[in-house]
């Protein structure tokens, strides 16, 4: 989720009066997230409630810190985009406890590994989420189009940072899709980039030195994508490219040429969603999602980047 | 009641210096025994393996009639020796009480009685410092006092002293003096290194001299002569700085001070320094003489008034100051003297910038002239200050400002623990820099050598100048009513 | 005897003015914001408690820094404690998961020790590496993903372990009343005026006032080390190991010791916060408390303490994390854009040092005063 | 006169041959399971360009820890210059955007200085301080998105300036014979054996070999400030600000101005490093660089340069910069679990610093004699 690129205002000034709603975020430094707060702020202004958004930088703590100074403020609903799922839990349980309805937004409560995207967490009114396995099966699929049939394509995986669910979730999913397409593989290399553009293409070039003859780079988001590319380029290698995320940086390279599809997020609908999901719990089902199409540059224009 | 005996102590150190080659030492119950010997002679080695700080390479150390040995100041302190190491190892954010009772037992930090202990000690010492103030903020006149003090508090059977009166004036000598007679009445052995030939005769029972780390003298003191001393200190004949026969006349002024004064330390003062003249102050610990002499270089930032150099004024800090031509030897030489990083030729070099690059083998010519005339016992001019022994390293800071650039000489104790020998070398060399036109303002807590070469001598006393003496006709008690001695150290009123 | 100008300095009590300044500027704008007031029981416990696991770290790593030394790894350590007790706490029960913690984080701290005391490698690139190490450590452990404890009853103990609610008011009141009698008899100004602040809170705060359990063991640990640094012996001689090595070795102070002891106290002091923050999530993520090394250190530097060694209050370093804690706690209840945050935050530390470094430079010109004058040891 | 067996001991040369050791066993590996070969000029180049950045950073930073100072703030002040380029570079071009960049990270680097030196708070609070409203200024500027530049044109200029690829066979090799000639010619060893490995890397990097735009940006940085510290008295002085700043200052050098150089240096080497980063992209986000100030301090004490002052040289930042580098690049190289890398590069970072530690204490003295019990002393 700590990926990169955009969102205006995310905070909207407190506007004096009209409910209080609170959205606790992993960090609106993360463009992905201040895209997600500038949705849902968006969406509480157009209704006349007052969004409250808080930055948790990153940090577990300060998460639950922001988390007890909402429901210390009395809100009517909290949205929290968890930096941790399982250890989300335990605060979902606690707001339970002092009556607050509360939203997951972009990542699921629970553990990752045994919990379905759409078996809903119980203490939860709703989920607004993509379902990240999904996002990745979708990229194994559009993958699968561009491998060669007659011979075992060689695949490397940029990873992001050690320690996030969406490692392995998009793996899984991204191994699923070439499955599903009947494409021979074999993963060469499974590297961290540590979800920035530096360590896509420090890992990109890294790997190509090692593995020259590489079909296929997949990048677990598009800022790793985009240093990926030019690693490609320096490196005069034929790889094709695949990312996550739809960044606008993601989409011009692919218009450009550069990069060769991704999987289109659209955060702001995301952080809407959550906001309608507190603010009329009965309107909707419990997990709220939206498409996450796979683009190319035929099929570009389908998705404008919200971050 | 302990005996020590050292017996045949040898110490070569890691980068080959050989400091100690066999020497003989017996601390008997009682008596007080003089250490003296040159710089770099081994007396401070000698006393660092003493104190278990460093270990010997040959030798063995005898408590009574048992051989012990002791690789750790623990060891030592457990045997009962208290030592006083000669670069005042104190803790500067503790209070001075807190570095006495440094090593004290029990569980307690602060415990009443152990105060009143101190207290009352410090009082029978007789020369009164502030207990609770922070030893970094402490003048080091008072943090030698407090050096003193811990050593003592320690109750040892065996106390050894390292130079302990090197920054002191005359008359808190003489308490520090009545203190180490009462040690020896109450039955301890006393080891006291000092380059005062005066205090060793008026002092100790028995001398032993070091020289180049062997025993050339070890001899009653009631039976020897001062100038015997002195001689095998230094292994040649050395004649003591006589007054000279007729008096210098100075050349036109030089130096002009205009209410050069700072908040708090120092009460305006104006004076005029004349070519080629050697103006001493003289004054008791925390007088304000450095004061003076670091607000005429700039180096206090709070100082006020004009200081003018040929009639121009001179800029209100010290790179201004070292730019016009004002060198200042500064009295703390680990603190404020060298770079300790960086080597001799390096040090020496460091006021002297003249263009971008700097020239390694011009560096080391005028490092290697340095040490040739102040006689700086190194192995070499790419020595680290740090590996030489006390007084050289004073020596090198002497050596950054002999340079043809400077204008007025500013020597703040300069002889603070150097040999007899190198004493009256430097003495005679500041003379010899007077005679060409060199105008010095020397700051010495030796009354006697001021008298001897200064053409005029200034007494402060609080901050002030107080008063001025002819050293002509003026002697040392003179000099020590004028300037008060009693005043509490560290106080400023 | 007491210097009280001295004591109530800018430079010596420069700090408590900053949080005291920094409270007082949020109550007003959040009383000119017509939000409820900000100086309620339940929003100064909630400041305390989130300032509990930097305070406690913060603490051991100031006495780390008297001694001269410094430890980056404690939030590594404190993560590897909690995925300890996480991962065992099912299986072993809470109590022996984390006293398992504590062990482990004892050993990191005596590895780091050893390294730094015996092999000689500066602290700074020892504990850089085992903050790398350690993570790596947590990495392998969780296998990359979030551990949680399963069991309902042993979570329900780790719960009780960390979210108790102790009432204060009472125990507050009695504190404050004896130690501004304490402070009186023993003529130890701060200690009195320390009395009445917290008797004064206690008020304000209300009869029901109530903390977490961190804050409790928070003040436990910091009035332990008070003590032991500022009246046994053991404290001087920390102080002197981290002031002048030399002269502590040359005093017969045994300085590998104390170093030693130092690094396990900083890492036993991280295990216990990572087992508390194992037990407040019940849960814990390879990634936790990241970056948080430098939030403890800065806590401690902003309440004075030297990273030259030697100086240093424990109690200062509370409030120094107060401070940062109020800060932020202060951004959220004001509902301050985001996009300022960093901005504001970076100039009020820099503030708060400069008040009491600008307290320092002033009292530097004036001269001391001696303690013991002739005529008073005469008397 | 030259001391060879010194000049080549453990602890002078300690990280080169840390880094050689590393190369090797990784050269070793990669042969082993049958890769390409990892001494190729293809890899070596990508190490050095990866390393680029950090050691440009690191060699600032150098400077700035001989002079006795600190400085956490680099990373954020790189961001905010990468920022400033990017924002600006649409409206008045690459160039003016870029030095209006470099004018920025300086204005920081003076404002760090000025606090430090004029108020007299500590560095690492200050920097600390400013790491934190910097990376905030970073925010308000991009308002939390990710900032791109739009006009083919200009960002075509910022391609150029980043990612030319400069051949370097012949400039190596005619360097490399060089740096021999000097240094047999003025007895400086090390010079000289550098020039052969300089050589040799030509040699074994292939004729064709070449580099990206930031590697020669480094080596010239790097040229130039080996140059002033080894060789003008700007460099002794440097050093003799940071061994001893109370003799420094009475031997009549202009301490504060030396120390305020150091910060603006290092502000401007980051400014610098943030222009390349933004013109690797064509674009900036918020959080671009977050956390490098840790790895570019790794690098400079793994290099050797002390944290007290006194004591650096920047040609071993850069070799410990590559150290660095050239672990991760090994890391992907070999393919090995993401899981298991932070605990190795920990663990080779503390034995990288121990091979000089352990070089330095072999001369340090030993105590012959066994310690002495007080058993002992009185039976
Ligand atoms: N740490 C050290 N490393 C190398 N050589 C040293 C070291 N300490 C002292 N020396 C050398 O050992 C010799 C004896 O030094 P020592 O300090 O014992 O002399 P000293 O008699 O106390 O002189 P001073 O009167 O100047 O204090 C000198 O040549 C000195 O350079
Ligand atoms: N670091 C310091 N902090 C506070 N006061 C100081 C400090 N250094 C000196 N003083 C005070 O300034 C006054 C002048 O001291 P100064 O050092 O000039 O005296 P002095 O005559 O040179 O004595 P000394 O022989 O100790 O050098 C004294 O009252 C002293 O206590
Ligand atoms: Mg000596
Ligand atoms: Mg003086």
């Amino acid at each position: 989720l700590r990926h990169a690129a955009r969102a205006d205002a995310p905070t909207a000034a407190a506007v004096a009066g009209g409910p209080r709603y609170g959205l606790s975020t992993v960090g609106l430094s993360y463009p992905f997230a201040a895209a997600i707060a500038k949705g849902f702020s968006d969406a509480a202004v157009r209704t006349g409630a007052t969004p409250v958004v808080l930055d948790a930088k990153g940090s577990v703590q300060k998460q639950a810190n922001d988390i007890d100074d909402l429901v210390a403020q009395g809100v009517k609903g909290i949205a929290i985009m968890p930096l941790d799922s399982v250890v989300a839990q335990g605060w979902v349980d606690r707001i339970g406890r002092a009556g607050v309805p509360v939203a997951a937004v972009a990542a699921l409560v629970g553990d990752p590994r045994t919990r379905a995207i759409d078996d809903v967490y119980p203490g939860l009114v709703a989920l607004a989420s993509q379902d990240e396995v999904a996002a990745g099966e979708a990229a194994g699929t559009l993958a699968a189009r561009l491998l060669p049939r007659d011979r075992p394509a060689r695949i490397a995986v940029i990873e992001g940072a050690a320690g996030f669910p969406e490692v392995e979730q998009r793996a899984r999913g991204f191994r699923q899709g070439l499955e599903k397409a009947g494409v021979r593989y074999t993963i060469v290399a499974s590297q961290p980039g540590n979800w920035t553009a530096q360590g896509g293409e420090a890992a990109c070039q890294n790997i190509l030195a090692a593995q020259p003859d590489i079909d296929l780079l997949f990048n677990e988001a598009d800022d790793m994508v985009i240093g990926c590319a030019r690693a490609v380029r320096a490196a005069g290698s034929h790889a094709r490219l695949i990312g996550v995320g739809g960044s606008k940086l993601a989409v011009a390279s692919i218009k450009a040429g550069a990069v060769d599809g991704t999987v289109c997020f659209k955060p702001e609908a995301l952080g809407a969603l959550a906001f309608e999901a507190l603010h009329a719990p009965q309107a909707g089902p419990r997990f709220r999602t939206y498409p996450i199409p796979a683009v190319t540059r035929a099929n570009v224009d389908a998705c404008v980047g919200q971050w | 009641m302990v005996t020590l005996s050292l017996e045949g102590i040898a110490k070569t150190f890691p980068n080959g210096t050989v400091a100690l080659r066999g020497v003989d030492l017996v601390l008997a119950p009682g008596r007080v025994h003089g250490l003296l010997g040159a710089n770099g002679a081994g007396k401070s080695t000698l006393i660092k393996i003493l104190a278990g700080a460093l270990a010997p390479t040959a030798g063995t150390i005898r408590r009574d009639d048992q051989v012990v040995r002791w690789s750790t100041p623990r060891g030592a302190k457990a045997a009962g020796v208290a030592t006083i190491y000669q670069h005042i190892p104190l803790v500067p954010t503790l209070s001075a009480l807190e570095n006495i009772l440094l090593d004290d037992g029990g569980w307690r930090r602060r415990r009443a009685d152990a105060r009143a202990r101190i207290a009352s000690l410090v009082a029978s010492l007789g020369t009164p410092f502030p207990l609770d103030t922070p030893v970094g903020e402490l003048p080091i006149g008072a943090r030698q006092m407090v050096a003193i003090t811990q050593a003592l508090a320690s109750g040892a059977e065996v106390v050894v002293m390292d130079e302990p009166t090197a920054s002191l004036a005359g008359h808190e000598r003489e308490r520090v003096y009545a203190t180490i007679r009462r040690l020896a009445a109450e039955g301890k052995a006393v080891l006291f290194v000092s380059h005062f030939i005066d205090e060793i005769m008026a002092l100790t029972d028995e001398v032993t001299v070091l020289r180049d780390g062997r025993t050339v003298l070890h001899a009653e003191t009631a039976g020897l002569e001062p100038q015997a001393i002195a001689a095998a200190i230094a292994g040649r004949s050395v004649t003591a700085l006589e007054r000279p026969a007729v008096a210098r006349t100075p050349g036109a002024p030089v130096l002009e001070l205009r209410d050069v004064a700072s908040p708090g330390k120092l009460a305006p003062t104006s004076l005029t320094l004349r070519a080629g003249e050697i103006l001493g102050l003289a004054g008791t610990l925390g007088s304000g003489r450095s004061e003076l002499l670091h607000a005429i270089f700039g180096a206090d930032p709070a100082a006020t008034g004009a200081v003018l150099l040929d009639g121009a004024p001179v800029g209100r800090w010290p790179d201004e100051a070292v730019a016009a031509g004002i060198a200042l030897v500064p009295e703390d030489r680990a603190s404020q003297g060298y770079v300790p990083l960086l080597t001799l030729a390096e040090n020496i070099a460091l006021p002297h910038a003249t263009g971008l690059l700097f020239d390694v083998e011009a560096d080391r010519v005028a490092a290697e002239a340095a040490i040739e005339r102040l006689a700086i016992k190194t192995p070499g001019a790419d020595a680290l200050p740090g590996e030489l022994s006390g007084g050289n390293a004073q020596k090198v800071v002497i050596a950054k400002w002999l340079a043809p650039t400077t204008r007025v000489l500013l020597l703040d104790e300069p002889t603070a623990g150097i040999d007899i020998g190198a004493r009256t070398d430097i003495l005679r060399l500041v003379r010899t820099l007077a005679d060409d036109g060199l105008p010095v303002i020397l700051v010495s807590s030796e009354f006697e050598e001021l008298l001897a070469i200064c053409d005029r001598l200034l007494v402060l006393r609080d901050g002030a100048v107080i008063g001025e003496a002819d050293p002509a006709t003026s002697t040392e008690s003179d000099l020590i009513l004028m300037t008060g001695g009693g005043a509490p150290l560290g106080a400023a009123a | 005897m007491t210097d009280w100008r001295r004591i109530f300095s800018l430079r010596e009590a420069g700090v408590y003015y900053a949080l005291l300044l920094l409270l007082g500027v949020l109550a007003a704008l959040a009383a000119a914001r017509g939000l409820p007031p900000y100086l309620s029981g339940q929003n100064l416990g909630n400041i305390a408690y989130q300032a509990s696991l930097v305070g406690i770290m913060g603490v051991a790593m100031t006495v780390m820094l008297i001694t001269g030394a410094f430890d980056l790894s404690v939030a590594s350590v404190a993560a590897l404690a909690a995925a300890v007790l996480v991962g065992l706490a099912g299986q072993i029960g809470f109590v022996p998961a984390a006293f398992a913690a504590l062990a482990v984080a004892a050993t990191i701290g005596l590895i780091n020790g050893a390294i730094v005391q015996f092999v000689g490698i500066n602290a700074f690139i020892v504990t850089l590496g085992t903050l790398t190490a350690v993570r790596g450590l947590v990495l392998i452990l969780t296998d990359g993903r979030s551990l949680m404890v399963e069991q309902p009853e042993v979570l329900a103990q780790m719960l009780a372990f960390e979210s108790t609610r102790v009432p204060l008011f009472w125990p507050l009141l009695a504190l404050g009343a004896a130690l501004v009698v304490l402070g009186l008899v023993k003529r130890r100004p701060f200690v009195a005026v320390g009395g009445a602040v917290l008797g004064a809170l206690a008020l304000v705060a209300g009869a029901g006032f109530n903390v977490a359990a961190p804050v409790v063991y928070l003040a436990g640990f910091t009035a332990l080390l008070w003590f032991v640094l500022g009246f046994t012996v053991i404290g001087r001689r920390l102080y002197a190991v981290g002031g002048n090595p030399e002269a502590a070795r040359l005093s017969g102070i045994n300085v590998h010791a104390y170093r030693l002891g130092a690094f396990v106290l900083s890492s036993v002091a991280a295990g216990f916060a990572g087992v508390l923050f194992g037990c407040r999530l019940g849960a814990i993520n390879p990634t936790a408390l990241q970056g948080t090394e430098l939030t403890v250190i800065a806590a401690a530097i902003l309440g004075g303490t030297s990273l030259f060694g030697g100086a240093g209050s424990v109690v200062k370093t509370v409030v120094g994390a107060l401070l940062l804690f109020t800060l932020t706690n202060g951004f959220n209840i004001l509902n301050l854009g985001a996009n300022y945050q960093g901005l504001i935050e970076g100039v009020v530390v820099v503030a708060a040092a400069a008040i009491y470094t600008l307290g320092a430079e002033r009292r530097r010109a004036r001269p001391t005063t001696p303690e013991v004058t002739p005529a008073e040891v005469a008397a």
